[in-house]
């Protein structure tokens, strides 16, 4: 390993770098650690929360059924904890420690802190789920007061936020150290400003997270009260921006994406560039459809933050929406491929699995979980689909087979450059995009039409075998929720092979410097 | 391709987005339909 | 190249399709928008916004004194009652039920007071779909005017703890 | 690098660390079982509540009936793999490590805090919380990596695609525990979904009891294969090369691999809370536990008449008899045949059950492990240490567990209920026996604990340099290795 130090040029310290033979990257090495931690963490809450997604999948396929009521409930939130956040947060930190060292040639600064950032996400993220095992804290994702948890289940959550906001910070100290260094020249790389991007958007989420959950810590104390709707309004600045942190990472990704694997160009950078911008901006506004039928917001709250502001960033979705397959389809006609109007789709490379877990991912987002978000966003459309299955079908599209699915494919790229191992068992690997990939259409679609049908969310038996008020649930909902079951088996497939191919390149694969960066090739 | 713009011709892309619009307008007014015919809720 | 710094000058103006694209998107999301204000004003379903606040205890005994003033039979122990027209009817959330059962005249228009007594909840009013987010400590008033006869069914779509598959209720439409 | 001891240092530290992590189990479970012994004898009572009593007994079968007995056959696995040479992946044999450490850990902190409602079904006992169920199924799955990895470098020598002679008793023994082991593990999932998880209305104990009992018939088998293959190993140490019908001995062992196939089958012919589906599996044990440990018992006699013929009387004197690890066998041996031997008297219900698989477990399966604990000492670069404690402690454990057997087969003859905290004083009819077996239990904590110490003291004690470690011979024994 050709390994240089370089000084810095304030504190006199000196980084270790190692060069890339492939990407001709310099890799700080204290970063590189750091990003393999995170990233095998990241595993580990996607392989948890991968086991409860089977669990409670086979439980809502109603002739399966097989969870008993609490573990239901429990396993739920325990699935909602793990993916949501753990799974998320731990991957986009290693993505950002990547992104902004590797792709900039830059060091880490403050690598202890970026230490002990690691140890409270790490502490609260075991924290959450030893509490939720313990049956202590049933109570969902959202925790929504006056449902109560067990205080230390909001101490590992705001542990694990802090921790995250930390690593935040570190990442944009980073970029600032890189550009005053002049580790790179001109502007920083597309790539990197969706991250940085990312990186904005998770501090005011995290920082929401913190005013909506603090007072819910104390409270559980015993100390103050906490109104359900001002809570709502607080969590959901930081529920689901998250999500939006997501999305403007999975952009990023998938334009590394297209680069890696067809070596695309982005179209247009300044389009690009104006289209985060506007996430910046106006994403987070797209949080409050969750409010839309409480009780409490008046209409013109209601009506601006879901109307005008959240279609601007909706605008910057359109926009992504059209230069990244433009971007590759330039790419590939510029290889010759021209035959007709979709001579380049068809003979790009979809036996990669970078290549095919990005354009499952563009679909699914794309065509499922994007537009149907656009509809849950409408104001008065919320009255039909509210905490529906819908929403379920909605954000299973978006976060697991557009966000999950860009991470994974990335991750076919970045795991063997920073474990420096090639690819374990590349033939499962082709395929796993494709299954996961079709396992989350089958499950997103199914779960849409069964909550166009009524199927609550979050609810152990739709067949309302045991209440005292008898209901009538409409016949065509049992077989979409069965369609569901099998749709997530078949993602449950798709991720353990994920989890096969990481884990197996971590632990079987020799250890040497990869000679290219394709998977296939490596 | 000139430096003035960045115009690369993506005939394949302008399809597949317009595909895209009109089914976002399917979803859209789709549920716009079901919504008119429930209950009056003010 | 997304993962390289950009060649020096990146700010070009936009190619021909993108043009057209980003006039199209933005014209497409301002419609989407106009939609939402349109239907504000020409729509039957909106989303209600009155609310006040109230203590749980306040509201049970609103609801009560309603049961008590309209009760007409009961069904597995849980009140039917058949209220006036017009007036104020009133819809009690809590774990683990949505009581009373409402007798409700075709046509006619009410305004529906709903609030829960412990947890949050969410009434979803099927097969018609609508769905509403409940609070405790709110007192939730909604008009509502049913326009087809017929049993519709109630579900909790929110989770409230551990029994909250087995919350259910129903309004009659006659 | 290769040691004296024949292992490659990478190897070895495996087995260290899986050897260590086994006593460690075995030490936590012994200091449980000491406190639910000495609460049950009468006078001393030392955990206050029956509610304290239920939570230790839980933890002190967790730890001690399923992972010290599911770590040491790991190690056993381990063991025998790296020393033959069979291609065995040695980072899955620390993520399985590491696995099954986590979920000991998670089991733990249920344990710790006193949470979860105690079920005493008959296999395995448990605290209903799904902490408790998580960290069973971690640890599990661990064990589960480890015996795969092992059946991998079975297959893989077998299909010739690693080079390598045919299979020995003793590695074909492991592959069929290792069989039994996954067995197991399929048995536990496919009772979950029949049963579906969470006990949802039903009675816990009856409900636990169908879920897990499947899984625990299956690695009765594991454990029993695992001693007797330790029962050859040990024995091959004295005597050398097998002189018995090899092939006959793996057709035995086989039956340790195919009786337990059966076991998921009742959970789809019958509706597992019913009794036909304890019958079926108690019938498979019967049959194909028993018969094989009874064929496979005498061949060991055989053996030694065969080697030793010529001057067997002599032969017999010279045994080391304070040698631990003939000791551990010998008495292995005689306690397991005991155990067999009342099982026909063991009725449900009374304590003459807990006499049964005290006398067969803690006896016989121990004991032999125990055994195999000293042998892999030399082999993990570690010396014994107090000897003289070593070479009195089986018989102190033995005597002890006799004792233990004896009362716990008095008092259950005379009707006395098990799983009862305070069975000592309810009834005068059985005190006698009770003090007998509060004394036997005495005396094999003391047994045990030394044991523990003695493995721990050795384990963490470095030898200064391989070169003198040669020089001394580790054990005294009549046979090289």
């Amino acid at each position: 390993m050709a390994a240089i130090a370089l000084p810095n040029t304030f504190s006199g310290t000196r980084s270790v770098f190692r060069v890339c033979p492939v990407t001709t990257f310099k890799v700080d090495l204290a970063a590189e650690r750091l990003i393999i931690v995170n990233a095998v963490t990241a595993i580990v809450a996607l392989l948890l929360g991968g086991i409860y997604a089977l669990l409670i999948g086979l439980t809502r396929w109603p002739d399966v059924h097989l969870l008993s009521a609490p573990w239901f409930y429990r396993l739920l939130t325990a699935h909602g904890m793990n993916m949501l956040v753990f799974w998320m947060v731990f991957f986009e930190v290693a993505g950002l420690y990547f992104g902004g060292n590797a792709l900039l040639n830059a060091r880490l600064v403050g690598v202890k802190l970026a230490w002990v950032a690691y140890a409270l996400m790490l502490g609260g993220a075991i924290l959450v789920n030893v509490i939720i095992m313990m049956g202590r804290a049933d109570v969902m994702f959202s925790a929504y007061p006056p449902l109560k948890a067990d205080p230390l289940f909001y101490v590992g959550y705001i542990l694990f936020a802090v921790g995250a906001i930390l690593a935040c910070c570190i990442f944009l100290a980073t970029l600032v150290m890189a550009k005053v260094e002049g580790r790179y020249e001109g502007s920083m790389p597309l790539a990197v400003f969706g991250l940085l991007t990312a990186a904005i958007i998770a501090l005011f989420t995290l920082l929401s997270g913190a005013v909506a959950l603090i007072p819910t810590l104390l409270w559980s104390l015993g100390i103050g009260n906490v109104d359900p709707g001002a809570y709502r309004v607080t969590f959901w600045g930081f529920g689901h921006s998250a999500q939006q942190v997501n999305l403007s990472a999975m952009i990023a990704i998938w334009y590394t994406l297209a680069t890696l694997t067809v070596g695309a160009k982005p179209v247009n950078e300044k389009l690009s560039r104006f289209a985060f911008f506007l996430y910046i901006l106006f994403i987070n506004l797209g949080s409050m459809h969750h409010l839309l039928t409480d009780p409490g917001l008046g209409t013109a709250a209601k009506f601006f933050n879901t109307s005008y502001a959240m279609y601007l960033a909706v605008l910057g979705s359109l926009i992504h929406a059209f230069s990244i397959p433009a971007a590759i389809e330039t790419a590939m006609r510029k290889k010759g491929y021209n035959k007709g109007l979709f001579g380049w789709l068809l003979n790009a490379p979809w036996k990669e699995p970078g290549f095919s877990a990005l354009m499952f991912s563009l679909f699914i987002f794309g065509f499922i979980g994007g537009p149907t978000g656009v509809v849950l966003g409408a104001g008065q459309l919320s009255l039909l689909a509210h905490n529906t299955w819908r929403i379920t079908g909605h954000f299973h599209a978006t976060v697991v087979g557009g966000t999950t699915l860009a991470f994974m494919g990335f991750a076919y790229y970045v795991l063997p450059l920073v474990f420096r191992r090639p690819l374990f068992a590349k033939k499962i690997a082709q395929w796993q995009p494709w299954v996961y990939g079709i396992g989350l259409i089958i499950l997103s679609i199914s779960m849409t039409l069964a909550g166009t049908l009524g199927a609550p969310r979050r609810h152990w038996d739709v067949t309302f075998s045991n209440v005292t008020i008898p209901v009538q649930v409409q016949p065509l909902m049992n077989l979409m929720l069965t369609f569901s079951g099998i749709g997530a088996v078949i993602a449950a497939t798709g991720g353990a092979m994920f989890i096969i191919v990481a884990v197996g390149s971590l632990l079987f694969s020799p250890k040497r410097d990869p000679k290219a960066l394709s998977p296939l090739e490596a | 391709m000139d430096n003035k713009h960045s115009g690369p011709e993506t005939p394949g892309t302008v399809v597949l987005t317009f595909l895209l619009l009109l089914w976002i307008g399917f979803l859209y007014f789709g549920n716009w339909i079901t919504l008119s015919q429930a209950w009056g809720i003010r | 190249m997304a993962i390289y710094p950009p060649e020096r000058i990146w700010w070009k103006p936009l190619g021909r399709e993108e043009r057209l694209w980003v006039t199209v998107a933005a014209l497409w999301c301002f419609f989407m928008f106009f939609m939402l204000i349109g239907w504000y004003f020409l729509g039957a379903q909106n989303l209600p916004t009155r609310a006040q606040r109230i203590t749980t205890a306040q509201y049970k005994s609103l609801a009560d004194q309603f049961v008590e003033a309209n009760k007409v039979g009961e069904e597995n122990g849980v009140p039917i009652v058949h209220p006036q027209p017009g007036t104020d009817i009133y819809l009690v959330a809590k774990q683990w039920q949505w009581t009373p059962i409402l007798e409700l005249e075709n046509n006619k228009t009410y305004t529906l007071h709903v609030s829960s007594l412990d947890v949050q909840h969410g009434l979803s009013i099927q097969p018609i779909n609508l769905n509403l987010q409940i609070f405790p400590g709110y007192d939730y008033m909604i008009t509502i005017t049913p326009n087809k006869a017929g049993n519709y069914s109630l579900w909790c779509n929110e989770f409230c703890s551990i029994g909250h598959h087995l919350m259910t209720g129903k309004i009659v439409v006659k | 690098m290769k040691s004296s001891t024949g292992l490659s240092s990478a190897n070895r530290n495996l087995v260290y660390s899986w050897l260590l992590y086994a006593i460690s189990a075995a030490g936590i479970a012994g200091t449980m079982a000491f406190m639910v012994a000495m609460t049950r004898t009468p006078g001393v009572r030392l955990l206050p509540s029956a509610r304290a009593f239920h939570v230790i007994l839980v933890g002190h079968v967790t730890f001690a009936l399923t992972i010290w007995l599911l770590a040491f056959i790991s190690t056993v696995w381990m063991y025998i793999g790296v020393q033959t040479g069979l291609p065995m992946s040695r980072k899955a044999g620390w993520v399985g490590l590491a696995i099954s450490l986590a979920g000991a850990a998670i089991i733990s902190i249920p344990i710790l805090l006193f949470q979860g409602e105690d079920v005493m079904t008959d296999y395995v006992p448990l605290l209903d919380t799904p902490l408790f169920f998580v960290g069973f199924v971690t640890f599990l799955g661990g064990i589960g990596i480890t015996a795969a990895n092992y059946l991998v470098a079975v297959v893989r020598r077998r299909a010739g695609t690693s080079p390598g002679p045919t299979l020995s008793i003793t590695e074909y023994g492991m592959a069929c525990a290792a069989v039994a082991a996954l067995t197991a593990l399929v048995a536990l999932a496919v009772a979950a979904l029949r049963l579906g998880i969470g006990a949802n209305g039903r009675v816990p104990a009856e409900y636990y009891q169908a879920m897990f009992w499947g899984m625990g018939h299956s690695f009765q088998y594991v454990s029993v294969s695992t001693m007797v293959v330790v029962w050859f190993a040990v024995v091959g140490v004295f005597l050398g090369e097998p002189k018995i019908n090899e092939r006959f001995a793996k057709v035995l062992f086989s039956l340790f691999a195919l009786f337990p196939l059966a076991t998921p089958l009742p959970y789809f012919l019958y509706d597992a809370i019913t009794v036909p589906t304890r019958k079926a599996w108690g019938i498979s044990l019967d049959s194909g536990l028993s018969l094989p440990v009874m064929l496979l018992g005498p061949m060991l006699i055989v053996w030694a008449w065969r080697a030793r013929s010529t001057r067997n009387v002599a032969w017999l004197k010279s045994m080391p008899w304070s040698e631990p690890r003939v000791m551990t066998f010998a008495f292995s041996v005689a306690l397991f045949a005991f155990g067999l031997s009342i099982h026909p008297a063991a009725r449900q219900g009374t304590l003459q059950t807990p006499a049964h698989y005290h006398s067969v477990v803690v006896g016989g399966v121990t004991l032999a492990f125990m055994g195999l604990a000293y042998h892999l000492l030399a082999k993990v670069d570690r010396q014994l240490i107090w000897r003289k404690l070593a070479a009195i402690q089986p018989y102190f454990f033995a005597l002890g567990i006799m004792l233990l057997v004896a009362g716990l087969l008095g008092a259950g003859t005379l009707g006395a209920p098990r799983k009862t905290y305070d069975a000592a004083v309810t009834g005068a009819a059985w005190l006698q026996p009770m003090v007998i077996m509060g004394v036997g239990a005495g005396i094999a904590a003391l047994g045990g604990a030394a044991f523990v110490a003695i493995m721990l003291k050795s384990l963490l004690h470095r030898t200064p340099t391989p070169a003198v470690a040669a020089k001394r011979p580790a054990l005294v024994g009549v046979g090289g290795d």
